[in-house]
Protein backbone atom coordinates (compact mmCIF):
# COMPACT_ATOMS: atom_id res chain seq x y z
CA UNK A 1 0.00 0.00 0.00
CA UNK A 2 1.38 3.62 -0.72
CA UNK A 3 -1.33 5.75 0.23
CA UNK A 4 -2.60 7.21 3.42
CA UNK A 5 -6.54 7.68 4.31
CA UNK A 6 -7.01 10.60 5.36
CA UNK A 7 -10.84 11.43 7.32
CA UNK A 8 -12.51 14.71 8.04
CA UNK A 9 -14.68 15.02 11.08
CA UNK A 10 -17.72 18.01 12.18
CA UNK A 11 -17.00 21.47 10.60
CA UNK A 12 -13.84 20.32 9.26
CA UNK A 13 -15.56 17.84 7.31
CA UNK A 14 -18.34 20.20 6.04
CA UNK A 15 -15.79 22.70 5.17
CA UNK A 16 -14.30 20.58 3.08
CA UNK A 17 -16.90 18.98 1.64
CA UNK A 18 -15.61 14.89 2.16
CA UNK A 19 -15.31 13.50 4.63
CA UNK A 20 -12.81 10.48 3.58
CA UNK A 21 -9.62 10.62 0.70
CA UNK A 22 -7.14 8.26 0.04
CA UNK A 23 -3.53 10.15 -0.95
CA UNK A 24 -0.58 8.70 -2.76
CA UNK A 25 2.37 10.18 -0.02
CA UNK A 26 3.89 12.15 -2.19
CA UNK A 27 8.43 11.78 -1.72
CA UNK A 28 8.97 14.20 1.03
CA UNK A 29 6.19 14.14 2.98
CA UNK A 30 7.01 12.19 6.03
CA UNK A 31 5.13 13.86 9.41
CA UNK A 32 2.10 14.83 10.11
CA UNK A 33 2.89 18.40 10.03
CA UNK A 34 4.28 18.05 6.41
CA UNK A 35 0.87 16.48 4.96
CA UNK A 36 -0.98 18.43 6.99
CA UNK A 37 0.65 21.61 5.11
CA UNK A 38 0.76 20.09 1.83
CA UNK A 39 -3.15 19.21 2.21
CA UNK A 40 -3.80 22.69 3.39
CA UNK A 41 -3.66 23.91 -0.24
CA UNK A 42 -6.45 22.54 -1.08
CA UNK A 43 -8.55 22.81 2.02
CA UNK A 44 -7.42 26.16 3.93
CA UNK A 45 -9.43 25.02 7.12
CA UNK A 46 -6.67 22.87 7.95
CA UNK A 47 -4.02 26.01 8.45
CA UNK A 48 -6.06 27.38 11.51
CA UNK A 49 -4.21 25.84 14.64
CA UNK A 50 -7.60 24.79 16.07
CA UNK A 51 -7.60 21.75 13.88
CA UNK A 52 -6.04 19.00 15.45
CA UNK A 53 -4.86 15.88 13.93
CA UNK A 54 -4.75 11.78 14.78
CA UNK A 55 -2.64 9.19 13.20
CA UNK A 56 -4.06 5.92 13.42
CA UNK A 57 -6.73 6.84 15.44
CA UNK A 58 -4.23 8.30 18.28
CA UNK A 59 -3.72 11.84 18.78
CA UNK A 60 -0.38 13.35 17.16
CA UNK A 61 1.69 16.27 16.55
CA UNK A 62 3.08 18.00 13.71
CA UNK A 63 6.39 15.70 13.91
CA UNK A 64 4.69 12.62 14.27
CA UNK A 65 5.89 10.43 11.93
CA UNK A 66 3.46 9.15 9.03
CA UNK A 67 3.62 5.78 6.50
CA UNK A 68 2.00 4.81 3.43
CA UNK A 69 -0.75 2.51 5.03
CA UNK A 70 -1.63 4.99 8.01
CA UNK A 71 -5.23 6.45 9.07
CA UNK A 72 -4.87 10.24 9.14
CA UNK A 73 -7.76 12.36 10.70
CA UNK A 74 -8.23 16.40 11.44
CA UNK A 75 -11.09 17.87 13.35
CA UNK A 76 -11.84 20.75 15.05
CA UNK A 77 -11.69 20.78 19.45
CA UNK A 78 -13.77 17.86 20.83
CA UNK A 79 -16.94 18.87 22.21
CA UNK A 80 -18.31 15.54 24.09
CA UNK A 81 -19.80 14.64 27.48
CA UNK B 1 -14.38 -2.16 31.84
CA UNK B 2 -16.69 -1.20 29.43
CA UNK B 3 -16.98 1.11 26.77
CA UNK B 4 -19.61 1.69 24.50
CA UNK B 5 -21.10 4.10 21.86
CA UNK B 6 -24.50 4.19 21.29
CA UNK B 7 -27.88 5.74 19.70
CA UNK B 8 -30.56 4.56 22.31
CA UNK B 9 -30.58 5.85 25.99
CA UNK B 10 -28.81 3.93 28.71
CA UNK B 11 -30.30 2.29 32.11
CA UNK B 12 -27.60 3.63 34.74
CA UNK B 13 -29.73 0.90 37.27
CA UNK B 14 -28.48 -1.99 34.94
CA UNK B 15 -25.00 -0.73 34.31
CA UNK B 16 -24.36 -0.44 38.01
CA UNK B 17 -25.58 -3.76 38.39
CA UNK B 18 -23.17 -5.23 35.81
CA UNK B 19 -20.70 -3.81 37.54
CA UNK B 20 -21.58 -4.81 40.88
CA UNK B 21 -23.02 -8.06 40.34
CA UNK B 22 -21.54 -11.07 41.53
CA UNK B 23 -18.88 -9.56 43.38
CA UNK B 24 -18.95 -7.43 46.93
CA UNK B 25 -15.24 -5.98 47.31
CA UNK B 26 -16.89 -2.77 45.55
CA UNK B 27 -17.90 0.00 48.42
CA UNK B 28 -19.14 2.88 46.25
CA UNK B 29 -20.19 3.51 42.74
CA UNK B 30 -19.43 7.03 41.60
CA UNK B 31 -21.12 7.84 38.94
CA UNK B 32 -22.15 11.36 35.97
CA UNK B 33 -24.75 11.52 33.97
CA UNK B 34 -24.40 14.26 31.32
CA UNK B 35 -27.93 15.81 29.72
CA UNK B 36 -28.51 17.80 27.06
CA UNK B 37 -30.08 21.31 28.41
CA UNK B 38 -32.34 23.41 26.55
CA UNK B 39 -31.97 27.38 25.51
CA UNK B 40 -34.29 29.73 23.26
CA UNK B 41 -34.25 28.69 19.71
CA UNK B 42 -32.38 25.43 19.99
CA UNK B 43 -34.42 22.06 19.16
CA UNK B 44 -31.86 19.50 19.17
CA UNK B 45 -27.94 18.33 18.86
CA UNK B 46 -26.25 15.77 16.33
CA UNK B 47 -23.38 14.10 18.26
CA UNK B 48 -20.96 12.82 15.37
CA UNK B 49 -17.95 10.69 16.42
CA UNK B 50 -14.78 9.40 15.06
CA UNK B 51 -16.00 5.50 15.20
CA UNK B 52 -12.72 3.45 16.18
CA UNK B 53 -10.72 6.08 17.77
CA UNK B 54 -13.42 6.99 19.91
CA UNK B 55 -13.40 3.60 21.56
CA UNK B 56 -9.51 2.93 21.35
CA UNK B 57 -9.69 6.58 23.35
CA UNK B 58 -12.46 6.01 25.54
CA UNK B 59 -11.03 2.40 26.33
CA UNK B 60 -7.44 4.32 26.75
CA UNK B 61 -9.07 6.85 29.54
CA UNK B 62 -10.71 4.45 31.80
CA UNK B 63 -7.38 2.35 31.85
CA UNK B 64 -5.97 5.42 32.90
CA UNK B 65 -8.15 5.85 35.61
CA UNK B 66 -8.24 2.09 37.12
CA UNK B 67 -4.51 2.36 37.53
CA UNK B 68 -4.48 5.70 39.04
CA UNK B 69 -7.39 5.68 41.44
CA UNK B 70 -7.22 1.97 42.07
CA UNK B 71 -10.86 1.47 40.54
CA UNK B 72 -12.12 -1.96 40.62
CA UNK B 73 -14.24 -0.88 37.70
CA UNK B 74 -15.26 1.77 35.07
CA UNK B 75 -18.03 2.20 32.33
CA UNK B 76 -18.24 4.37 29.80
CA UNK B 77 -20.93 5.33 27.52
CA UNK B 78 -21.56 8.18 25.28
CA UNK B 79 -24.94 8.10 23.07
CA UNK B 80 -24.67 9.42 18.89
CA UNK B 81 -27.23 11.01 16.61
CA UNK B 82 -29.94 13.21 17.25
CA UNK B 83 -30.34 14.43 20.86
CA UNK B 84 -33.36 16.74 22.28
CA UNK B 85 -33.19 19.26 25.30
CA UNK B 86 -33.71 16.55 29.13
CA UNK B 87 -32.18 14.04 26.99
CA UNK B 88 -28.97 11.79 28.36
CA UNK B 89 -25.45 12.19 26.37
CA UNK B 90 -22.85 10.71 28.30
CA UNK B 91 -22.78 7.99 31.82
CA UNK B 92 -19.67 7.58 33.74
CA UNK B 93 -19.41 5.06 36.36
CA UNK B 94 -16.18 4.51 38.92
CA UNK B 95 -16.39 1.81 41.02
CA UNK B 96 -14.10 1.53 44.13
CA UNK B 97 -13.38 0.24 47.48
CA UNK B 98 -13.79 3.00 49.10
CA UNK B 99 -15.75 6.20 47.76
CA UNK B 100 -12.98 9.19 47.81
CA UNK B 101 -11.46 7.15 44.50
CA UNK B 102 -14.72 6.53 43.36
CA UNK B 103 -15.88 10.07 43.29
CA UNK B 104 -12.45 11.31 42.32
CA UNK B 105 -12.26 9.08 39.27
CA UNK B 106 -15.70 10.08 38.31
CA UNK B 107 -14.46 13.72 38.07
CA UNK B 108 -11.65 12.63 36.29
CA UNK B 109 -13.29 10.47 33.70
CA UNK B 110 -15.42 13.05 32.77
CA UNK B 111 -12.93 15.68 32.32
CA UNK B 112 -10.50 13.77 30.43
CA UNK B 113 -13.74 12.45 28.04
CA UNK B 114 -14.64 16.12 27.44
CA UNK B 115 -11.45 17.07 26.28
CA UNK B 116 -10.11 13.64 24.21
CA UNK B 117 -12.91 11.79 22.97
CA UNK B 118 -13.53 12.31 19.64
CA UNK B 119 -16.90 13.44 19.71
CA UNK B 120 -18.74 17.18 17.85
CA UNK B 121 -21.99 18.11 18.89
CA UNK B 122 -23.98 20.53 15.92
CA UNK B 123 -27.11 22.11 17.44
CA UNK B 124 -30.00 22.50 15.28
CA UNK B 125 -31.40 25.73 15.98
CA UNK B 126 -34.14 27.91 14.52
CA UNK B 127 -31.21 30.26 12.90
CA UNK B 128 -29.74 27.20 11.16
CA UNK B 129 -27.09 24.43 12.44
CA UNK B 130 -23.88 25.75 14.61
CA UNK B 131 -21.10 23.55 15.76
CA UNK B 132 -20.39 24.04 19.22
CA UNK B 133 -17.08 25.35 19.91
CA UNK B 134 -14.97 23.26 22.44
CA UNK B 135 -14.78 25.53 26.12
CA UNK B 136 -11.69 26.53 27.72
CA UNK B 137 -13.04 25.71 30.86
CA UNK B 138 -13.30 21.83 29.83
CA UNK B 139 -9.49 21.97 29.17
CA UNK B 140 -8.46 23.62 32.23
CA UNK B 141 -10.49 20.93 33.86
CA UNK B 142 -8.54 18.30 32.50
CA UNK B 143 -5.21 20.36 33.03
CA UNK B 144 -5.96 20.44 36.70
CA UNK B 145 -5.38 16.35 36.72
CA UNK B 146 -1.79 17.22 34.88
CA UNK B 147 -0.55 19.98 37.00
CA UNK B 148 -0.09 17.07 40.44
CA UNK B 149 1.08 13.43 39.38
CA UNK B 150 -1.30 12.44 42.15
CA UNK B 151 -4.50 13.40 43.27
CA UNK B 152 -5.44 14.63 46.69
CA UNK C 1 -35.46 17.75 47.19
CA UNK C 2 -36.18 13.86 47.70
CA UNK C 3 -34.95 12.60 51.46
CA UNK C 4 -36.29 8.85 51.86
CA UNK C 5 -35.24 6.48 54.31
CA UNK C 6 -36.59 2.92 53.04
CA UNK C 7 -35.72 -1.30 53.93
CA UNK C 8 -36.31 -2.00 49.96
CA UNK C 9 -33.27 -1.37 47.35
CA UNK C 10 -33.65 1.97 45.06
CA UNK C 11 -33.31 2.02 41.22
CA UNK C 12 -30.55 4.77 40.56
CA UNK C 13 -32.67 5.26 37.25
CA UNK C 14 -36.04 5.90 37.89
CA UNK C 15 -34.52 8.32 40.31
CA UNK C 16 -32.84 10.12 37.92
CA UNK C 17 -35.40 10.63 36.16
CA UNK C 18 -37.89 11.64 38.59
CA UNK C 19 -35.65 14.40 38.96
CA UNK C 20 -34.49 15.59 35.35
CA UNK C 21 -38.00 15.03 34.29
CA UNK C 22 -40.04 17.81 32.45
CA UNK C 23 -37.29 19.91 32.46
CA UNK C 24 -34.33 20.79 30.43
CA UNK C 25 -32.30 23.07 32.57
CA UNK C 26 -30.24 20.36 34.36
CA UNK C 27 -26.47 19.47 32.51
CA UNK C 28 -25.07 16.71 34.89
CA UNK C 29 -26.42 14.99 37.45
CA UNK C 30 -23.80 13.08 39.78
CA UNK C 31 -24.39 10.55 42.05
CA UNK C 32 -22.74 8.44 44.60
CA UNK C 33 -24.00 4.74 45.56
CA UNK C 34 -22.94 2.83 48.72
CA UNK C 35 -22.60 -0.61 49.20
CA UNK C 36 -21.58 -2.96 51.57
CA UNK C 37 -18.51 -4.57 51.56
CA UNK C 38 -17.48 -8.20 51.89
CA UNK C 39 -15.20 -9.44 54.74
CA UNK C 40 -14.45 -12.73 56.00
CA UNK C 41 -16.83 -14.05 58.66
CA UNK C 42 -18.95 -11.00 58.06
CA UNK C 43 -22.34 -12.06 56.76
CA UNK C 44 -24.76 -9.51 56.75
CA UNK C 45 -25.45 -6.12 58.98
CA UNK C 46 -28.59 -4.14 60.64
CA UNK C 47 -28.70 -0.54 59.96
CA UNK C 48 -30.40 1.41 62.31
CA UNK C 49 -31.71 5.04 62.87
CA UNK C 50 -33.11 7.72 64.49
CA UNK C 51 -36.89 8.21 62.80
CA UNK C 52 -37.70 12.36 62.52
CA UNK C 53 -34.11 12.83 63.34
CA UNK C 54 -32.56 11.27 60.24
CA UNK C 55 -35.48 12.89 57.90
CA UNK C 56 -34.99 16.19 59.61
CA UNK C 57 -30.60 15.91 59.08
CA UNK C 58 -31.18 14.54 54.99
CA UNK C 59 -33.19 17.34 54.38
CA UNK C 60 -30.99 20.06 56.11
CA UNK C 61 -27.64 19.00 54.43
CA UNK C 62 -29.60 18.53 51.12
CA UNK C 63 -30.59 22.22 51.41
CA UNK C 64 -27.28 23.64 52.70
CA UNK C 65 -25.92 21.90 49.45
CA UNK C 66 -28.83 23.27 47.13
CA UNK C 67 -27.30 26.48 48.56
CA UNK C 68 -23.66 26.30 48.45
CA UNK C 69 -23.18 24.92 45.07
CA UNK C 70 -26.47 26.19 43.16
CA UNK C 71 -28.07 22.89 42.54
CA UNK C 72 -31.19 22.65 40.65
CA UNK C 73 -32.42 19.46 42.63
CA UNK C 74 -30.88 16.59 45.18
CA UNK C 75 -32.11 12.84 46.03
CA UNK C 76 -31.13 11.33 49.38
CA UNK C 77 -31.90 7.54 49.93
CA UNK C 78 -30.72 5.62 52.80
CA UNK C 79 -32.15 2.08 53.37
CA UNK C 80 -32.27 0.58 56.42
CA UNK C 81 -33.03 -3.10 57.85
CA UNK C 82 -30.73 -6.45 57.49
CA UNK C 83 -28.61 -5.78 54.45
CA UNK C 84 -25.89 -7.93 52.99
CA UNK C 85 -22.40 -7.92 50.73
CA UNK C 86 -23.04 -6.89 47.94
CA UNK C 87 -26.19 -4.98 48.51
CA UNK C 88 -26.72 -1.51 48.07
CA UNK C 89 -26.89 1.28 50.98
CA UNK C 90 -27.17 4.67 49.72
CA UNK C 91 -27.92 7.34 46.68
CA UNK C 92 -26.96 10.22 46.56
CA UNK C 93 -27.93 12.40 43.47
CA UNK C 94 -26.96 16.02 42.87
CA UNK C 95 -28.66 17.90 39.92
CA UNK C 96 -27.15 20.75 38.59
CA UNK C 97 -26.60 23.26 35.39
CA UNK C 98 -22.88 22.11 34.96
CA UNK C 99 -20.69 19.37 36.31
CA UNK C 100 -18.63 20.67 38.15
CA UNK C 101 -21.20 21.74 41.00
CA UNK C 102 -23.25 18.36 41.16
CA UNK C 103 -19.80 16.39 41.16
CA UNK C 104 -18.50 18.38 44.09
CA UNK C 105 -22.01 18.38 45.67
CA UNK C 106 -21.60 15.16 45.33
CA UNK C 107 -19.01 14.35 47.71
CA UNK C 108 -19.95 16.98 50.16
CA UNK C 109 -23.76 15.36 50.65
CA UNK C 110 -22.18 12.03 51.04
CA UNK C 111 -19.21 13.47 53.28
CA UNK C 112 -21.64 14.96 55.57
CA UNK C 113 -24.50 12.45 55.51
CA UNK C 114 -21.63 9.74 56.80
CA UNK C 115 -21.00 11.88 59.82
CA UNK C 116 -23.96 13.75 60.59
CA UNK C 117 -27.10 11.71 59.13
CA UNK C 118 -28.24 9.38 62.70
CA UNK C 119 -27.55 5.70 61.15
CA UNK C 120 -25.58 3.14 63.30
CA UNK C 121 -24.27 -0.33 61.52
CA UNK C 122 -24.18 -3.52 63.12
CA UNK C 123 -22.40 -6.37 61.52
CA UNK C 124 -23.26 -9.75 62.17
CA UNK C 125 -20.28 -12.12 61.91
CA UNK C 126 -19.40 -15.36 62.77
CA UNK C 127 -18.28 -14.57 65.92
CA UNK C 128 -21.19 -12.39 67.15
CA UNK C 129 -22.68 -8.96 66.59
CA UNK C 130 -20.19 -6.03 66.58
CA UNK C 131 -21.39 -2.09 66.68
CA UNK C 132 -19.09 -0.85 63.39
CA UNK C 133 -17.14 2.25 64.95
CA UNK C 134 -16.93 5.20 63.34
CA UNK C 135 -13.58 6.05 61.54
CA UNK C 136 -11.48 9.19 61.71
CA UNK C 137 -11.93 9.74 57.73
CA UNK C 138 -14.91 10.63 57.76
CA UNK C 139 -14.54 13.02 60.21
CA UNK C 140 -11.63 14.49 58.09
CA UNK C 141 -13.78 13.95 54.93
CA UNK C 142 -16.50 16.18 56.17
CA UNK C 143 -14.01 18.92 58.23
CA UNK C 144 -12.62 19.74 54.57
CA UNK C 145 -15.86 21.01 53.81
CA UNK C 146 -15.49 23.60 56.74
CA UNK C 147 -12.07 24.70 56.58
CA UNK C 148 -12.89 26.79 53.29
CA UNK C 149 -15.93 28.87 52.78
CA UNK C 150 -16.19 28.01 49.33
CA UNK C 151 -15.11 24.95 47.36
CA UNK C 152 -12.70 25.57 44.76
CA UNK D 1 -46.23 18.51 80.30
CA UNK D 2 -43.26 18.20 82.68
CA UNK D 3 -41.61 15.54 81.76
CA UNK D 4 -38.46 14.67 78.91
CA UNK D 5 -38.75 11.24 76.84
CA UNK D 6 -35.24 10.05 76.51
CA UNK D 7 -34.31 7.86 73.48
CA UNK D 8 -30.78 6.09 73.28
CA UNK D 9 -29.68 3.98 70.52
CA UNK D 10 -27.70 1.42 68.63
CA UNK D 11 -24.70 0.65 71.34
CA UNK D 12 -25.90 2.95 73.94
CA UNK D 13 -29.36 1.32 73.72
CA UNK D 14 -27.67 -2.06 73.90
CA UNK D 15 -25.71 -1.37 77.17
CA UNK D 16 -28.55 0.77 79.02
CA UNK D 17 -31.01 -2.26 77.89
CA UNK D 18 -34.03 0.65 77.05
CA UNK D 19 -34.79 2.26 73.97
CA UNK D 20 -36.45 4.93 75.61
CA UNK D 21 -37.56 6.29 78.99
CA UNK D 22 -40.03 9.40 80.13
CA UNK D 23 -38.39 11.48 83.22
CA UNK D 24 -39.81 14.18 85.26
CA UNK D 25 -37.11 17.02 84.85
CA UNK D 26 -35.77 17.48 88.23
CA UNK D 27 -35.06 20.76 89.79
CA UNK D 28 -31.91 22.25 88.70
CA UNK D 29 -31.66 20.46 85.37
CA UNK D 30 -31.86 23.23 82.93
CA UNK D 31 -29.24 22.16 80.08
CA UNK D 32 -27.78 18.56 78.17
CA UNK D 33 -25.05 18.36 79.95
CA UNK D 34 -26.88 18.45 83.94
CA UNK D 35 -29.01 15.39 82.41
CA UNK D 36 -26.44 13.50 81.21
CA UNK D 37 -24.60 13.74 84.28
CA UNK D 38 -27.29 12.90 85.98
CA UNK D 39 -28.65 9.89 83.80
CA UNK D 40 -24.40 8.65 83.81
CA UNK D 41 -25.19 7.86 87.38
CA UNK D 42 -27.84 4.71 86.34
CA UNK D 43 -26.19 4.61 82.90
CA UNK D 44 -22.63 4.64 82.50
CA UNK D 45 -21.56 4.24 79.15
CA UNK D 46 -23.41 8.47 78.86
CA UNK D 47 -19.86 9.43 80.67
CA UNK D 48 -18.05 7.90 78.09
CA UNK D 49 -17.06 11.25 76.24
CA UNK D 50 -17.79 9.71 72.35
CA UNK D 51 -21.58 9.33 73.26
CA UNK D 52 -23.66 12.11 71.40
CA UNK D 53 -26.60 14.28 72.21
CA UNK D 54 -29.60 15.35 70.70
CA UNK D 55 -32.29 17.62 71.68
CA UNK D 56 -35.87 17.73 69.72
CA UNK D 57 -33.72 15.70 66.84
CA UNK D 58 -31.10 18.32 66.38
CA UNK D 59 -27.66 17.67 67.70
CA UNK D 60 -26.96 19.27 70.61
CA UNK D 61 -23.76 20.57 73.09
CA UNK D 62 -23.70 20.19 77.05
CA UNK D 63 -24.62 24.10 77.31
CA UNK D 64 -27.47 23.32 74.88
CA UNK D 65 -30.79 24.53 77.08
CA UNK D 66 -33.49 21.68 78.02
CA UNK D 67 -37.35 21.94 78.99
CA UNK D 68 -40.12 20.35 79.35
CA UNK D 69 -41.80 18.45 76.48
CA UNK D 70 -38.49 18.09 74.88
CA UNK D 71 -37.24 14.66 73.00
CA UNK D 72 -33.59 14.19 74.02
CA UNK D 73 -31.54 11.22 72.57
CA UNK D 74 -28.42 9.83 73.27
CA UNK D 75 -26.25 7.56 71.02
CA UNK D 76 -22.60 6.70 69.10
CA UNK D 77 -20.74 8.25 66.27
CA UNK D 78 -22.60 7.39 63.16
CA UNK D 79 -21.98 5.07 61.23
CA UNK D 80 -24.44 5.31 58.40
CA UNK D 81 -23.64 5.78 54.41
Amino acid sequence: MTTVRILYFAAAREKIGQSEEELALPPGIANLGQLRALLARRHPILAQASIRGAVNQVFATADTPIAAGDEIAFFPPTTGG
Amino acid sequence: MLVRVQTEPFDINDEIKAITQGRDDIGGVGSFVGLVRGAPGFYSLTLEHYPGMTEKTLEHIAATAITRFGLLDVTLIHRVGTLKPGDSIVLVLAAASHRADALAATEFLIDWLKTDAPFWKQEHTTTGAIWVEARDSDEKAKQKWQDCSNHD
